[in-house]
């Protein structure tokens, strides 16, 4: 360690946050200095965002000791954490459109007197503070007319502010071009260089090695390792990320049959694109064929699955549905055509919280037929009862609410769901994230079972072993482009990902 | 956005003011006709309806340019146009006050702008009596005693009444309960059992008699409604309970709307108290009078009758509303 | 530029219809283009206009009151018989503003601390101050007070106009509204607060006590408004201010604020005010409408600002 | 409704309520529950609350399907009163009856499309798109009357509110039947479902498939329906149109009655039986001030208590703090 440096800025031991249930975070351990910017990385629910809320204040830790420039803290508000020192840019900016630049800026404390506000101070405030950052912006206008960047700049200005001496950016390239990336990093720079640590959340890796000195890696909730940015090959970073060691990974189940290139299509795309999600896309999904979507998280697998099911609509390209071109204009469209689509995000796009078991399970099908056409009574028990057997859901009977079961078997039901439609393609987005490991074992029997009964499945998964295990062909996405694909033996987890990683040789190299 | 919004009210200001004072110069021009503003309460009644009617049909027939303001019920829409009409330079201003009272700062500026007001159907309270001309109205008072009277005379051993009354805080329905009960306070086998708002409305009546009559039961001998069209939901209610209203049950009610007077013809009312909605005539003999500078009397009723199984048979053919 | 302009044309667009109205209602009529009218546009519309300068603050945070017009009605009934009773005038005053206040505090409390729908809870405010109002009294009540005679009386006259006490308190009221949303932090927060709550937690602005004092100050000034139509009729009626709380919803929506919360001018509310009462205005020197056409005219600018705001947020959401 | 075992207790607070006004209404008048055989159709108190609430009745029906998809109808006064107001006037003008009722049947319909057409398709709050037509409706009713009570002398038309059929009032059965039809409609077919399911998580109905837009469109319309009915009921109720006072304040009467029979304002899963139960009660408490002696003006007050122990009961934060202070208490 760089023995001019002080004691570190900010340090956490043993920091652990429990929910009802659940473990979010173990454990962790997590250092930022003065003067360097520190990549936080893990995928989905490695516990990053836990961890920021944790050092905002949203959250109270519930275990371990947060220290800050020496001093032991305990943020219990994001004011408060504001106040210490530690500002945070989320990751969805938190800003308010409708109000101007300069109050969004200084919106809480604007100065004047008396709670009234002295806007000819606020706005010279507003512009200085922009200026900083060497953004020469009309203070005046309405923060929603300016662009995504442009406001992820103002969020950074006002974060900076606050006098912080850390700063948290949560994701904050998501929806910047390259240009404005580009700018974003000489302001980080520009920080560092004037002292302040800056945790920096991310999931491109580019932009890891372009502007990191470390890298803290968790996953699971719990810390995997502390790196020098300079010293982590790219590979060797994704395989902590995914969690296994590339010698580790499971080898494919035998039983995988290979491609079979005559099998009939059953859906196929052609420059599939929309604006800011997609980059033109060809992909062919085969009947009794496991697709293998795989790619880091926001490389478009999931915008892939949207298009395809209508619930976006593209900009250009084609679709055609057992060789016929379709305009999928929505989910209805899909369903009627014989796709099914379990989304990534259960809560807010698959149960009906309140509704029960049954109903969930039957809603697809239901709406598939129509509001005639109802399935009957006893039909609807008999089909509870087949997957609830089937697919072995753990529910005292099916009416209970859905919201009642544990995420595994809200899973099952969302799969039952489509199943009873008795689709020809499935896609299957994330379909065993954060469920236990029994659960998950069966969710991939389920899987095989699909594919031998002759459906289309795309599986859409950041396990790579999931991917490996299951799949007949895999695409990989990077930056939300198709940038290889795999059949049959050359499935390989390295070389996976090594397409997903975009791995340069330099730093791929001396794996 | 400051710099903006100050254009946008410097501008509507400039334009406000310039044009404010072309029309000022304009204001002088007085139209030839006799411009009269009327503030009506609002079309919550047939009588109501039969009274505004004879305002425009007598307007039209007299070439007199009539300014008509619908209050919709509240007091507030009543100021606004009385003093819409003394800012439009009226010849004269004729209003139907909702409520009684909250009318002196509007007349003040009628008086002081010298246009003269014309009280109509209900009165006002005020301390200064100049503040408008005279008022032209239906004697409430003279209702409810002769609906009384009528009942001292021809109900009999019958003694039990239960009352339903109108709006509740509305001139008419104060006056016509407290003169009912001061006449029949001299009666003293009269006895009043029961009363509630049916809010003058016909399905008011109807919903309040049904539960008098479930309540009461064979107590009711007399319903004496305050105006025509709570006593026809009450005949409705009355009729299905089974009973005959103005054989088993007396019906003594005010106004005289036609369908009432024909109630009376079929014998379901007993007796209908006139409250002539007809002012129309009456309330521009008067505005001409003052504005020849004649004298008129301060406070005149329209001639109210009484119509029961005697004459309504006979006099059905007159009505006009 | 022209993305500055593009966010005030709601309210220049509402500016543009006002001048539009204002002056087609000159050509037409006689007498409309005077002094007078400008002044009665404003002391007519006090009441009116109070109440919609609270509501804006309300609609501001993403909320709605519907208990405004019975408050109103409440406060002209409370003070009145009081000052018939032979209680001072100011005290009454006070006594009717800490009433509302209260009334207005309690259903924030409960609408922010039990997450409870703010159309419900102050729909029982409502029923609540109406039925209050006519407990006291089913009977209006005239009253008379030296000092209610002197405020009722007076006129400031400013060259040509001479601008009665309630159209002073009308312009009081928006004037402090206007500085109150926009010079001030709780302005701001209580727009920040519409715009997006968890953004403003995250921001560390003080979400629940600012939910609270809008509706308080909001009932408040709903009983200003009360006492405003006291004086302006020299009398308490229970009955006043019935449907007010939609006039004042709908004057506030036209001016460009949006329902939903986050956005939005006092100026608008202004405006609004002036273009519903230039409407009502011109009715009556027309004299020949029916008063059901205000309805459907109102009605239908309602609908023609809604969808002009719709479009204009259709356009902001894909320019992002 | 036996099958919904759960889902039953939600129903049971605005029973009980129900209970406790037919219990009071009973120490105070003995004969409150008396039915008798009037000229060969029953008569009585419980019959009178009936059919004055059909009305109330047929108007819940109406808006617990809007609030079941998270929305809210205000303008369902002003419909009641543009339906009513036409087909009076059609009736007078001498058009057939038939014409006259699905003229304001049709109207109302047209009235709850557009509602549907703005809170579906251009995405406007509820509570603003339904306030658009609550204004113009009661003006274009006013305008159809020309601001007079029409007077409708049709007795086929006057069954329709105070019919008898085998001895029972016409009113409350239609209000029943429909109850029972919307019943049967919603849960044989899947509309209920479609709309417990658009109500419960739009966007996750939508990804199953489901045209949730469509499903928000439609139960306006069917307000709509219900409210131009309720209309027709009104002014058959009275032998007149009232364009000017009939429907006023039903919207929140309506409103309260969904949200006292157990179906959230937020949406989801809906009761009818609470709503019945709930516009029952409702009109019961209207019933009871008259046998009270208590001004009609001051009944606002009971109805306001209700809401507000309505909404506590039915806010989890309410019960939790309540829970917390009895906690304490008990402890202490």
């Amino acid at each position: 360690m760089n023995e001019a440096s002080p004691g570190p800025l900010l340090q956490l031991r043993g920091v652990g946050k429990r929910f009802p249930g659940v473990i979010a975070l173990a454990g962790v351990d997590f250092t930022v200095r003065a003067a360097e910017i520190h990549a936080l990385l893990g995928e989905n629910g490695a516990g990053k965002s836990t961890l920021i809320k944790v050092l905002t204040g949203v959250y109270e830790a519930s275990e371990g000791e947060i220290s800050f420039e020496g001093r032991a803290v305990r943020p219990g508000s994001p004011k408060e954490a504001e106040e210490l020192g530690i500002s945070t840019v989320y990751q969805e900016v938190n800003l308010l459109p409708a109000l101007s630049v300069a109050e969004n800026l200084l919106l809480g404390r604007q100065p004047g007197l008396g709670g009234f506000i002295n806007w000819g101070a606020t706005k010279r405030h507003a512009r200085e503070a922009l200026l900083r950052l060497g953004l020469d912006l009309d203070v005046e206008a309405e923060l929603g007319t300016l662009s995504v960047a442009l406001q992820q700049m103002v969020a950074i200005a006002r974060a900076l502010d606050l006098n912080a001496r850390l700063l948290i950016l949560d994701e904050p390239t998501a929806s910047l071009d390259e240009h404005e990336v580009a700018e974003l990093f000489k302001v980080m720079r520009r920080l560092r260089d004037q002292g302040m640590g800056i945790v920096f959340v991310t999931h491109f890796l580019d932009q890891v090695y372009a502007v990191t000195d470390r890298i803290t890696v968790l996953r699971n909730g719990t810390l995997v390792g502390e790196y020098l940015t300079a010293d982590l090959p790219r590979l060797a970073l994704v395989s902590k990320m995914i969690g296994r060691e590339v010698n580790d990974i499971a080898g494919r189940s035998g039983e995988l049959p290979a491609p079979d290139d005559a099998a009939p299509v059953i859906i196929e795309s052609r420059g599939l694109t929309r604006r800011d999600a997609l980059h033109p896309l060809d992909l062919t999904l085969r009947r009794g064929e496991v697709t293998g979507l795989a790619g880091l998280l926001g490389s478009g697998r999931t915008e892939t699955a949207r298009l395809l099911f209508g619930i976006d609509q593209a900009d250009g390209g084609e679709l055609k549905v057992r060789g016929e071109a379709v305009r999928m204009a929505s989910a209805r469209e899909a369903v009627r055509l014989g796709l099914a689509f379990c989304s990534e995000d259960r809560k807010s796009e698959g149960i009906l919280p309140n509704l029960s078991v049954r109903e969930n399970l039957i809603l697809a099908l239901q709406g598939k037929q129509g509001i005639w056409k109802t399935v009957t009574r006893v039909e609807q028990e008999a089909l509870c009862a087949h997957y609830i057997a089937a697919l072995r859901i753990k529910t005292p009977d099916a009416e209970t609410p859905i919201k009642n079961l544990s995420g595994g078997n809200q899973q099952k039901v969302l799969l039952a769901r489509w199943l009873a439609t008795k689709p020809a393609l499935i896609i299957l987005d994330e379909p065993t994230r954060g469920i236990d490991i029994g659960a998950r074992a069966e969710i991939e029997a389920l899987i095989g079972r699909l594919r031998a009964d002759g459906l289309a499945v795309l599986l859409i998964s950041s396990e790579i072993e999931e991917i490996v295990r299951n799949s007949t062909r895999v695409v990989v996405l990077r930056e939300r482009r198709r940038t290889a694909d795999f059949q049959g033996h050359a499935i390989e987890p390295e070389a996976l990902m090594r397409a997903m990683a975009g791995a340069s040789p330099v730093n791929g190299g001396h794996s | 956005m400051l710099m903006n919004l100050k254009r946008i009210i410097s501008l509507t200001a400039t334009a406000f003011m310039l044009f404010t004072t072309c029309g000022l110069r304009a204001e002088g021009a007085a139209a030839k006709p006799l411009v009269v503003g009327f503030a009506q309460t609002g079309a919550e009644s047939a009588w109501r309806t039969a009274n505004t009617n004879s305002m425009k049909a007598e307007a039209e027939k007299r070439g007199i340019k009539l300014k008509f303001a619908d209050g919709q019920g509240k007091q507030e829409n009543q100021i606004r146009a009385l003093r819409s009409f003394v800012t439009q330079g009226v010849d004269a201003i004729v209003v139907a006050p909702i409520v009684e009272t909250g009318w002196d700062p509007v007349l003040r500026e009628a008086k002081r702008a010298g246009i003269p007001v014309v009280v109509m159907d209900r009165n006002i309270q005020t301390d200064d009596k100049s503040l408008f001309a005279c008022y032209i109205g239906s004697d409430f008072y003279k209702e409810g005693s002769l609906a009384a009277e009528w009942l001292v005379k021809n109900a009999g051993a019958r003694t039990r009444i239960v009352e339903l009354q109108g709006t509740p805080g509305s001139a008419a329905a104060n006056v016509r309960r407290k003169a009912f009960a001061d006449a029949i306070a001299k009666s003293p086998a009269f006895k009043l059992i029961d009363s509630q708002s049916g809010d003058f409305r016909r399905s008011g009546g109807k919903e309040v008699m049904e539960a008098f009559i479930k309540k009461h039961g064979k107590e009711i001998e007399i319903v004496y409604a305050h105006n025509d069209d709570m006593a026809l939901g009450a005949v409705q209610a009355i009729e299905e309970a089974g009973l005959k209203p103005g054989k088993d049950i007396i019906i003594v009610s005010i106004d005289a709307i036609k369908e009432g007077v024909q109630a009376v013809v079929d014998g379901k009312i007993n007796v209908v108290v006139e409250c002539n909605p007809l002012f129309g005539p009456k309330v521009y003999d008067t505005i001409a009078k003052l504005k020849a500078g004649e004298p008129v009397e301060r406070t005149s009723y329209n001639v109210d009758e009484v119509f029961d199984s005697t004459n309504a048979a006979a006099r059905i053919g007159e009505r006009q509303y | 530029m022209s993305p500055r302009f593009r966010q005030r044309i709601p309210l220049l667009a509402t500016a543009g219809i006002f001048l539009v109205l204002f002056i087609s209602a000159g050509l037409f009529y006689e007498g409309f283009l005077s002094v007078r009218v400008a002044v009665n546009l404003l002391a007519d519309n006090a009441v009116l206009g109070i109440v919609a300068t609270g509501m804006t603050l309300v609609i501001f945070t993403g909320g709605i009151d519907l208990s405004v017009g019975a408050v109103v009605g409440f406060t002209s009934i409370f003070t009145a018989t009081l000052i018939a009773r032979g209680v001072h005038p100011a005290l009454a005053a006070a006594a009717a503003l800490a009433i509302g206040a209260g009334l207005g505090a309690g259903m924030g409390v409960l609408i922010h601390a039990f997450r409870l729908p703010a159309f419900l809870i102050t729909l029982a405010g409502m029923f609540l101050a109406r039925g209050g109002a006519f407990w006291i009294s089913t009977e209006s009540t005239g009253i008379s007070h030296p000092l209610c005679n002197t405020l009722s009386g007076y006129e400031l006259v400013l060259g040509p106009a001479a601008l009665p006490t309630t159209a002073l308190v009308l312009l009081a009221t928006l004037i402090a509204g206007y500085v109150l949303a926009h010079h001030t932090r709780f302005g701001r927060n209580l727009l920040a607060l519409g715009g997006n709550e968890n953004s403003a937690l995250l921001m560390g602005l003080p979400v629940g006590t600012t939910k609270i004092a809008a509706y308080t100050l909001n009932s408040a000034l709903a009983a200003l408004a009360g006492l405003v139509a006291t004086l302006y009729t020299g009398s308490g009626n229970p009955s006043t201010g019935a449907g007010l709380e939609l006039d004042a919803i709908a004057v506030v929506v036209i001016g460009g604020t949006l329902l939903s919360g986050g956005r939005g001018h006092m100026v608008g509310s202004l405006l609004g005010l002036l273009v519903f009462g230039t409407i009502q205005t011109a009715l009556l020197f027309d004299g020949r409408l029916s008063s059901w056409w205000i309805r459907i005219v109102v009605g239908l600018l309602l609908l023609a600002f809604i969808l002009l705001q719709r479009v204009m947020l259709r356009g902001a959401a894909g320019r992002r | 409704m036996s099958v919904r075992k759960k889902s039953i207790s939600p129903v049971l607070w605005p029973l009980f309520g129900l209970i406790a006004l037919v219990v009071l209404n009973l120490v105070l008048n003995h004969g409150f529950l008396k039915i008798t055989i009037l000229d060969g159709r029953l008569y009585g108190l419980p019959i009178d609350i009936l059919n004055q609430g059909a009305r109330g009745l047929v108007l819940a029906l109406g808006m617990t399907l809007v609030i079941a998809t998270g929305g809210v109808d205000l303008s369902v006064g002003s419909i009641m009163a543009a339906a009513g107001a036409l087909a009076a006037v059609l009736i007078v003008k001498g058009c057939g009856l038939t014409l006259a009722l699905g003229a304001g049947i049709g109207l109302a319909i047209a009235a709850g499309g557009a509602n549907g057409l703005l809170v579906a398709r251009l995405g406007i709050q509820p509570i603003v798109a339904t306030l658009i037509l609550m204004v113009v409706g009661r003006g274009a009713a006013q305008l159809i009357t020309n601001g007079e009570v029409v007077l409708i002398n049709n007795p086929t038309f006057e069954f329709l509110g105070n019919g008898h059929f085998l001895g029972l009032p016409f009113a409350p059965l239609l209000a029943g039947g429909l109850f029972i039809a919307a019943h049967l409609f919603l849960r044989r077919t899947a509309a209920g479902l479609f709309i417990e399911a658009t109500g419960d998580n739009e966007q996750a109905a939508r990804f199953a498939g489901l045209a949730a837009a469509h499903v928000k469109g439609l139960v306006y319309v069917f307000c709509g329906l219900c409210a131009g009915l309720a209309g027709l009921m009104a002014a058959a109720n009275i032998r007149a149109a009232d364009s000017y006072r009939m429907g006023e304040n039903m919207e929140l009467d309506a409103i309260f009655a969904v949200v006292v029979g157990g179906t959230a304002l937020t949406g989801g899963r809906f009761l009818l039986l609470g709503a019945f139960v709930g516009a029952l009660l409702l009109q019961t408490l209207t019933t009871t001030m008259y046998n009270l002696g208590v001004p009609p003006a001051v009944a606002p007050v009971p109805k306001a208590v209700l809401i507000l122990v309505v909404c506590l009961l039915q806010s989890s934060h309410a019960r939790r703090w309540f829970g917390g202070l009895f906690k304490k208490g008990g402890v202490a």
